[in-house]
């Protein structure tokens, strides 16, 4: 059995996690690595997801309300909230309306001075179209603000409690930009969450330390310490260690190991994440409907899932997880048959020998584990049906860049919802306006598609929005723009002396309650 | 050779025919020897022998522990990795792949440099002394570091790790044999020839040549350690062979991700590397032993 | 005497030289935009580029090219890392201390280890002693150091969990950064827990340096032991103890001066073979040093980054073997065929 | 044609360059002699008196500064290598050192043979043969390596590549220097009875005094490049003119009487 | 009573082709203030007799002998320090090949220095003795013939030529004063002037402070001028030891006969050119010994009993060992 150091004089808790953040703003990026290494350590949202029942709970804002037409959205703020004190920020006030108005308008308006600093693109709001339906954003008094729509949006609430839609202070927005040095907003960052930023070295480490006043009140750890640890097998290894006192995404491979030991826990929920296989339509043949099918059915994706995910997820059959409300029971899945997928080809006129490019991610993600290996396992399926494909891996930054430049055949990648809507996975994935964004990664765009969406989306009546979700699904099975792999869980180990962690449901891990206790 | 009547109960060998034999006195040596000799023979015909193809994957037997561990099976040997995989097979192939590799390219590196060592060798003056000193400055710098400059401009992959190390272990070759020829070139028989006629071209091929041939091969058998050891780390750091590849350093890094659950499969590979590179170590030193055993009679 | 240290010296800026300009050329060589490569920024505005331009002087024939960028190298501005944004220089500063510690403790193990072995072994020459000794480091440096620190850590680490496996302190210490070094660093800094601090620190270098010291260790016996038997089967040995000098004092006087002696650039030598081997050792234990550092700079194409490294190791490697060189040659004028008979 | 090697003003001079001009070394002042067929001539001279360098400037290692050298009345430098090289053969000092470790002596014999004859390779065969045995030893020889060759053999074998190419001059450095007393003996012996059975001309260097007057002819003293005596072997043990001379034939004497 | 008296000393090395004898039950002995010449073919042992002496060899070797004693201690029997305190006072050795036997990366001062015993110091501060072994370096080095002794003293050993060296090893042997003086091939390569002086010195010394030599050449005409007494040796056996006028007069063994014969300068009436006698063939390798008397294939003389090894006889202290010896019919 391992000997931890029995006494660490140092309390602190280290976090080891899987990348390092593209910036502290989570309004900037959509990776889920950024949104858990800032969200819900330096920042608040108006509203949060309750973690345990995942409906929507007050946070900085104390209430809300909405009016009858669904168009007009009125918030009540918290009072005596404070932002952080730093080395480099002494805030004069604490949180009120001007700092949601300015948070919001910073993405929404192109106008606004702080929009085009850090790049000016807002992907994960963007994907959404969330610009195009807020109408305006106003200041009704201190502490109330009101947002109007120019259309219903049944999601909107949930959109605000996403990881994204985090508040900035105001103050400090003007002490940077006083200093003329506007990007340092997000760099360094100030907010309202538990904790404050204290130093980062890219790839390295992140630190924060406690931020005593605390709105909700505070009584976790001094230190929170991000370790950025790519690999999953040394994640567990320092886990096990003692070096890590929680990781991020165990590889599915060693879970055993976890729970074999009495000195680690492992939690385990159904995630609301959906790994696929997304074909790149823009690109000939793959604009052949018919070609997607075949590949599709070429692949025998229950071998990938013992492989790749070592049972730790379920075959998906659309691209909603079957916990999620709006679940088509009804829903066929596409099985193995690779004689249906060598006539498909052949319909298309795809000659054997053809050959194709599958791009697989670098990194570990919850739905999708290990790309690389997922990526070679297909390549022998479709060897079976005389298609050569090679495996393309780049390092994650530039593997985006050139995803998104479209230069891929078809790429194996995947998502993780920020909120339970179903919007949350119909739009941002298969929307045209998401090419845009980056994150429809098959460029796929179907006007009939996005109509339904749309029409489901500005309905609030559950059941009439299932319906739209089902037509939409008979195009995408009959489209086939990507090939849905799997929903895999959602773990967390950590050692069992940690208690009080909260994992989110759609993703994101918050340490404001944390304790350890010496062993 | 018509054996000499001179002295009919005693037999003289040639000088290389002497240092075999003395390295055959050396045991150890001699085991160094038949260890690469299989090496070599499994590089060679270990692949047409195995049962299964090193990228075949049976999805039915995921991270099989080797046969003599209770769980093992007899039809995977060495177990198999997490997409099932034979590690047996791949262990096979990836001697071939690894050892193959760093015997072409430590031949192709000993006779480019060979060449130019000879010549900086032969060469005065100006242009001799330039080439020392790039030499010396090219030489400061570890194979290893050089290879990783050069898989930097050229691109990841095998080939390009080959090339890089080929060209890393050049300046070895070349220092070595400037120096031998440099010395060489000062005995006396040297002159002696000269006197005969002998152009420095003749000189170089028929009378120094032949007493280079034992060092020449005592620095290949380094330089081959050397290549392995550099090809695998490349393979490891992802900078050489990619990860399907059943190159033992790639093997090794793709068996990470297992480590735990599957250690055999880090274990293996490992050990074929070690394996290899002792035994060419062996030979190595043995030869440099005999050699030397057999100058100093 | 002073022809052979000018040498020297010439000999260093010289190879100086020539990695500027190799690293110069990398540029160019390189995939990609030139400038891009030479500046690490990449080309935003037509404005910008149009900057970089003049800076590097690219457009006024490379030789004032290469001029310019001499200039800039020697005064600290070696470009922004293209994936970081960050000098390259800082960070080349920053790290390089991680790495020289590691080289430097690995290197004193392998010294203060392998010194007496490869004594021992070759004074008893032809003895068990003699071939325990040898065939033990025989088999350390035929071990893939990669593999070894793998071993090292599923044995020491996961399944004894004695030692921590990665990075060079724990991360609860929060050591402010003086010279970069983390032991000395510990002790400068005020921090309320130091003991603990440095007890862990020492912790964390324990695995990384042995399994760096091991093929070293392995080399540096090897070499004195061979040397040691060249010097005490010659002649001038005998003659010593043919004076009537003891044991000790023809050990002493004689045996380890001449042995030594001509191995002092290959035990250098060494010294670089530990410094490119820390860059795999750096890797498998998330060392923050330049190798790990200069190998991600790899993996992300970043290639300001990639020539900012290689010339500085390379530079370190050089100045550093050179140096001893010199060195020794300072101190022990010997014959410099003399000194190189045993190479 | 009485005289064989005609040697008139030949110089030399050794010089260092370095980065501040160069300076001389070593200078061999013009000398002159001349070498009847079957005569033997000694030079004798102090350590560094430039014997050696004498030695290989007539045999072609180094090419003089000034002067000639005629052979047979005919100067060398105008001949072709090869006449030049198969008519002037030396003997090393350390016959040992001057054969190839890697190669058969026959295989060494047989270069010197392509390089400077057009013979066939068994008309080759046949005259290594001949040429073993003319020095005492036995056609087997050629198939041995030097390391398996005795010391008075390798003299053997060096005076063996001296004369396959039948030359005119053989020029010796030091050949009797490092060998013990009786291995000396034989290859005086051998090199004595061979100068008269082809009338060689024989220019030898040696510090041996007792060799010297036994077996030369001629003796050419030399000190520091200069010749400063030279003529009759019987004249100059007798009547040594030259303070160098005198004291060393002075020391040789006492040696002999034994004080 | 002799001063190093050895009786049947055999030296067995251990060669790829296994044990040999090199050195085959050879006798020698040497009396206070007497110049001993040990001659013999190269190869023949000379060099390995002297290194037993002072026990410089490998200690795998075999060394036994019936006696070894120095002034009546038995050699072989003592600890390594009470002989190293032998050779320290007592003994001096000159290796052959003077260059190889210095130090390489020491200056020749400190070497010199370091040669110097205790008792030729006075008593005195640390830096006076400094100057007073500078003083005595000095002396001994004019002795030899070293005129430059400021350049040779900070000299290192390669920037030397050989026949300083060689000087320079003579000197260092002399400074410690020993009563016997080992010098392996001191002159070889020396000029005849040069070698002369070397030769007067050691006489000198003989006469003037009873230095004992041995003294191991090639140089017949050198060991004729100097030394009283002469061993001779073929392949590690004594032939024939004696006053070195008895036997340069009437030389008992073959070997010594040939030995003699080569030299011209000994043969006052051997015409010019005419052929030198010699035994022939070469000394065979430790490989290939014959058995009993070695001399036995090139012996002018060899007979059948040959092949058993003589006994050694001894006639007024003139010792052989041959079955049928010179000028003395069949004896
Ligand atoms: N390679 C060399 N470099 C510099 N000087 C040299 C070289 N070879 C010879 N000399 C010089 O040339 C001169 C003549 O040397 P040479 O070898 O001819 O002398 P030698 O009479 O043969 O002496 P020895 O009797 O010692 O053989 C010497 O002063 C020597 O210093
Ligand atoms: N270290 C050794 N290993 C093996 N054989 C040796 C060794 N030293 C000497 N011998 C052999 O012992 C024999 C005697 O050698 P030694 O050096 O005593 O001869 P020598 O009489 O001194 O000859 P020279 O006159 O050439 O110095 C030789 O045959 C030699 O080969
Ligand atoms: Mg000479
Ligand atoms: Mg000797």
């Amino acid at each position: 059995q391992p000997q931890v150091e029995s006494n660490i004089p140092v309390e602190g808790l280290v976090y080891c996690s899987e990348g390092s953040p593209i910036t502290f703003n989570p309004q900037l990026d959509i990776s889920g690595t950024t949104a858990d290494a800032t969200s819900h350590q330096l920042y608040n949202r108006l509203i949060d997801f309750d973690p345990q029942t995942g409906k929507l709970i007050p946070s900085l804002a104390s209430s809300w309300s909405v009016s009858r037409d669904g168009l007009t959205y009125a918030f009540q703020l918290r009072k005596h909230v404070n932002f952080h004190h730093t080395a480099y920020f002494k805030p004069t006030r604490s949180f009120d309306a001007k700092d949601v108005v300015f948070s919001i308008n910073r993405w929404r308006d192109p106008n606004h001075p702080f929009h085009q600093v850090s790049g000016g693109r807002y992907p994960y709001f963007d994907s959404l179209g969330l610009r195009q339906i807020i109408k305006e954003v106003n200041l009704v008094n201190g502490y109330r603000v009101e947002i109007k729509l120019h259309y219903p949006d049944s999601s909107f609430l949930a959109t605000l409690a996403t990881d994204f839609a985090i508040i900035l202070s105001e103050e400090y927005a003007n002490q940077v930009m006083a200093e003329d040095k506007p990007e340092l907003l997000d760099l360094r960052p100030i907010g309202t969450g538990p904790f404050k930023f204290y130093r980062y070295r890219k790839d390295a480490y992140i630190r924060y330390l406690r931020h005593d006043g605390y709105w909700e009140g505070n009584d976790s750890v001094p230190k929170l310490i991000y370790d950025i640890t790519p690999r999953s097998s040394l994640r567990l290894a320092k886990l096990i260690t003692g070096e890590c006192d929680v990781i991020a995404y165990p590889a599915q491979t060693e879970l055993q190991v976890i729970e074999e030991r009495a000195d680690l826990k492992l939690e385990e929920r159904p995630g609301l994440n959906v790994g696929f296989w997304a074909f790149n339509t823009a690109r000939p043949p793959f604009d052949d409907p018919r070609v997607r099918q075949a590949l599709a059915l070429a692949v025998d994706r229950k071998t990938l899932l013992d492989t790749v995910y070592f049972d730790t997820a379920v075959l998906a059959r659309g691209l909603l997880p079957p916990s999620s409300w709006a679940f088509d029971e009804t829903l066929q899945d596409t099985s193995y048959n690779p004689v249906q997928a060598k006539k498909l080809l052949q319909e298309a006129g795809i000659e054997p020998g053809f050959s194709m490019t599958i791009w697989a991610m670098p990194i570990e993600r919850a739905y999708n584990p290990n790309a690389t290996k997922m990526a070679e396992l297909i390549q022998h399926y479709l060897a079976e049906v005389g298609i050569r494909a090679s495996v393309i891996s780049h390092e994650w930054g530039s593997f985006r860049r050139l995803l998104l430049q479209g230069q891929h055949d078809s790429v194996l990648i995947g998502w993780s919802a920020d909120n339970g809507d179903p919007d949350n996975f119909y739009r941002p994935l298969l929307s045209c306006s998401a090419i845009a964004s980056g994150s429809n990664r098959a460029n796929w765009c179907s006007p009939e598609y996005d109509l339904l969406i749309n029409q489901a989306v500005r309905n609030a009546d559950e059941s009439v929005r299932l319906g739209y979700y089902q037509q939409a699904n008979q195009i995408l099975a009959e489209q086939m723009p990507l090939l849905p792999i799997a929903h895999a869980y959602r773990f967390q180990a950590y050692r069992t002396n940690i208690s009080g962690l909260q994992i989110n449901p759609f993703g994101g891990i918050s340490f404001a309650n944390v304790a350890k206790e010496p062993n | 050779m018509p054996r000499p009547s001179f002295y009919q109960e005693e037999y003289y060998p040639s000088p290389m025919r002497h240092t075999w034999t003395e390295f055959q006195n050396n045991h150890v040596a001699l085991a160094g020897l038949w260890c690469l000799a299989f090496f070599i023979l499994a590089a060679f015909i270990g692949p047409m022998l195995v049962p299964y193809g090193p990228l075949q994957q049976n999805t039915d037997m995921l991270l099989l522990p080797p046969a003599w561990d209770i769980n093992g099976e007899i039809s995977h040997l060495f177990g198999t990795d997490s997409l099932g995989r034979d590690l047996l097979s791949r262990v096979i192939h990836g001697c071939r792949i690894t050892l193959g590799s760093s015997v072409v390219l430590v031949l192709i590196a000993m006779l480019v440099g060979c060449s130019i060592g000879a010549y900086a060798g032969m060469s005065r003056g100006l242009r001799a002394s330039v080439i020392n000193h790039l030499l010396d400055a090219i030489m400061a710098i570890p194979t290893l570091l050089i290879a990783i400059i050069i898989v930097a401009i050229l691109g990841t992959g095998l080939l390009n790790s080959m090339w890089a190390i080929t060209l890393a272990l050049i300046p070895q070759f070349i220092h070595q044999t400037r120096d031998l020829v440099r010395r060489e070139f000062q005995k006396e028989y040297i002159v002696a020839a000269r006197l005969d006629g002998a152009s420095n071209q003749r000189l170089l091929m028929r009378d120094v040549l032949p007493n280079m041939v034992e060092v020449l091969v005592v620095q290949a058998t380094m330089a081959l350690s050397v290549a392995i050891l550099d090809i695998s780390a490349l393979g490891f750091l992802n900078l050489g062979a990619q990860s399907p590849s059943p190159e033992l350093g790639a093997m090794l890094s793709e068996s990470l991700d297992t480590a735990y659950a599957a250690p055999w499969s880090v274990a293996l590979p490992g050990a074929a590397i070690f394996l290899m590179v002792l035994s060419i170590n062996l030979v190595g030193d043995g030869l440099r032993t005999a050699l030397k055993k057999r100058l100093l009679q | 005497m002073l022809i052979a240290i000018g040498r020297r010296l010439n000999l260093l800026i010289i190879t100086l030289f020539i990695l500027c300009l190799g690293s110069y050329v990398l540029a160019f060589l390189f995939p990609g935009d030139t400038l891009t490569n030479l500046s690490g920024t990449p080309p935003l505005s037509a404005d910008q580029s149009h900057q970089l331009q003049l800076m590097y002087a690219l457009s006024e024939g490379w030789f004032s090219g290469f001029w310019t960028y001499l200039k800039l190298t020697l005064s600290g501005d070696w470009g922004v890392s293209l994936n970081s944004q960050t000098p390259v220089f800082d960070d080349i500063l920053y790290l390089l201390p991680a790495s020289l510690e590691l080289s430097l403790y690995a290197m004193v193990i392998s010294l203060l280890v392998g010194l007496p072995l490869g004594v021992l072994a070759g004074l008893k020459h032809r003895t068990y002693t003699d071939l325990g000794i040898l065939s033990v480091s025989l088999a350390g440096f035929s071990f893939p150091v990669f593999w070894l620190s793998l071993l090292l850590i599923l044995i020491f680490a996961l399944q004894l969990g004695y030692l921590p496996m990665s990075g060079r302190i724990s991360l609860l210490y929060d050591i402010p950064y003086h010279t970069g070094f983390i032991l000395i660093d510990i002790l400068q800094s005020d921090v309320a827990v130091k003991d603990a601090a440095l007890k862990d620190a020492l912790r964390h270098l324990v695995l990384p340096t042995l399994s760096l010291s091991i093929v070293t260790t392995a080399l540096v016996i090897r070499l004195i032991r061979r040397s040691v038997v060249t010097v005490y089967s010659s002649d001038f040995i005998k003659a010593a103890y043919t004076k009537g000098l003891s044991h000790s004092q023809v050990f002493w006087r004689h045996g380890m001066k001449n042995a030594l002696l001509p191995i002092m650039p290959q035990l250098a030598m060494q010294f670089t073979v530990l410094l490119t081997n820390a860059m795999i050792v750096e890797v498998i234990f998330s060392w923050p040093g330049i190798g790990e550092w200069l190998i991600q700079a790899i993996y992300q194409r970043d290639y300001p980054a990639i020539r900012g490294g290689m010339l500085a190791v390379s530079a370190i490697v050089v100045t550093f073997t050179i140096s001893v060189d010199l060195i020794v040659r300072i101190l022990y004028p010997l014959n410099k065929r003399q000194f190189y008979a045993q190479a | 044609m009485n005289s064989l090697l005609t040697v008139s003003g030949l110089s030399y001079r050794k010089n260092k360059n370095s980065l501040f001009g160069s300076q001389e070394l070593f200078r061999l002042s013009p000398l002159s002699f001349e070498l009847k067929r079957g005569e033997t001539m000694a030079v004798m001279g102090e350590n560094g008196s430039g014997k050696s360098l004498l030695a290989k400037l007539l045999v072609g290692v180094l090419e003089p500064e000034g002067g000639s050298i005629l052979l047979n009345g005919e100067p060398v430098c105008n001949t072709s290598k090869q006449r030049r090289f198969s008519a002037i053969r030396m003997i090393f000092q350390h016959s040992k050192e001057s054969l190839n470790p890697g190669l058969t002596l026959g295989r060494q014999l047989d270069e010197a043979l392509i390089l400077n004859t057009g013979m066939s390779a068994s008309e080759r065969k046949k005259q290594i043969e001949n040429t073993l045995i003319q020095v005492g030893m036995l056609p087997e020889h050629q198939y041995f390596y030097r390391h398996m060759l005795s010391e008075g053999q390798h003299q053997r074998a060096a005076v063996a590549r001296a004369l396959i190419l039948n030359p005119q001059v053989i020029v010796a450095d030091e050949p009797f220097a490092a060998l013990d007393p009786s291995v000396r003996s034989q290859t005086a012996n051998l090199l004595m009875s061979l100068q008269q059975q082809l009338g060689l001309g024989f220019i030898f260097i040696s510090h041996n005094l007792g060799i010297v007057r036994h077996i030369s002819d001629r003796i050419l003293v030399l000190e520091k490049g200069q010749v400063i005596e030279s003529g009759k072997t019987e004249v100059i043990f007798n009547w040594p003119k030259s303070e160098y001379t005198k004291r060393t034939i002075q020391a040789h004497q006492e040696l002999i009487s034994g004080q | 009573m002799p001063m190093l008296d050895i009786k049947n000393l055999t030296l067995e090395i251990d060669t790829p082709m296994g044990w040999v004898s090199a050195l085959d039950k050879v006798s020698l002995s040497i009396e206070p203030s007497e110049i001993r010449a040990l001659v013999g073919e190269s190869g023949s042992g000379k060099s390995l007799i002297v290194k037993s002496i002072v026990g410089a060899i490998p200690e795998r070797w075999r060394v036994t002998a019936d006696r070894m004693n120095w002034k009546g201690n038995d050699l072989l029997g003592m600890s390594a320090s009470q002989r190293r305190a032998i050779t320290r006072n007592d003994i001096s050795v000159i290796l052959q090949n003077a260059s190889a036997s210095l130090d390489p990366s020491a200056t020749l001062r400190e070497q010199i220095e370091e040669s110097i015993p205790a008792h030729r110091l006075s008593k005195g501060w640390f830096w006076q003795r400094k100057q007073q072994r500078l003083d005595i370096a000095i002396q001994e080095l004019h002795r030899v013939g070293i005129r430059d002794h400021n350049q040779c003293l900070s000299s290192y050993v390669h920037q030397l030529p050989e026949d300083i060296c060689q000087k320079f090893s003579i000197a260092m042997a002399l400074i410690s004063r020993p009563k016997l003086l080992i010098a392996d091939n001191p002159t070889v390569g020396m000029e005849t002037t040069t070698k002369v002086q070397i030769l007067k010195l050691l006489t000198r010394l003989n006469k003037t402070a009873g230095l004992s030599v041995l003294f191991v050449s090639h140089d017949l005409l050198a060991i004729a001028a100097m030394a009283n007494t002469m061993t001779v040796l073929y392949c590690g056996q004594t032939v024939e030891s004696g006053k070195m006028s008895q036997i340069k007069r009437r030389p008992l063994h073959p070997y010594t006969q040939a030995l003699l014969d080569s030299a011209p300068s000994f043969r006052r009436d051997l015409p010019p050119k005419s052929p030198l006698s010699c035994l022939d063939g070469t000394i065979p390798t430790l490989q290939h010994l014959p058995i009993g008397c070695r001399l036995g294939p090139r012996c002018p003389r060899a007979q059948r009993e040959c092949v058993k090894m003589p006994i050694t006889r001894r006639i007024h202290g003139h010792e052989y060992a041959c079955h049928f010896p010179l000028h003395r019919g069949k004896a």
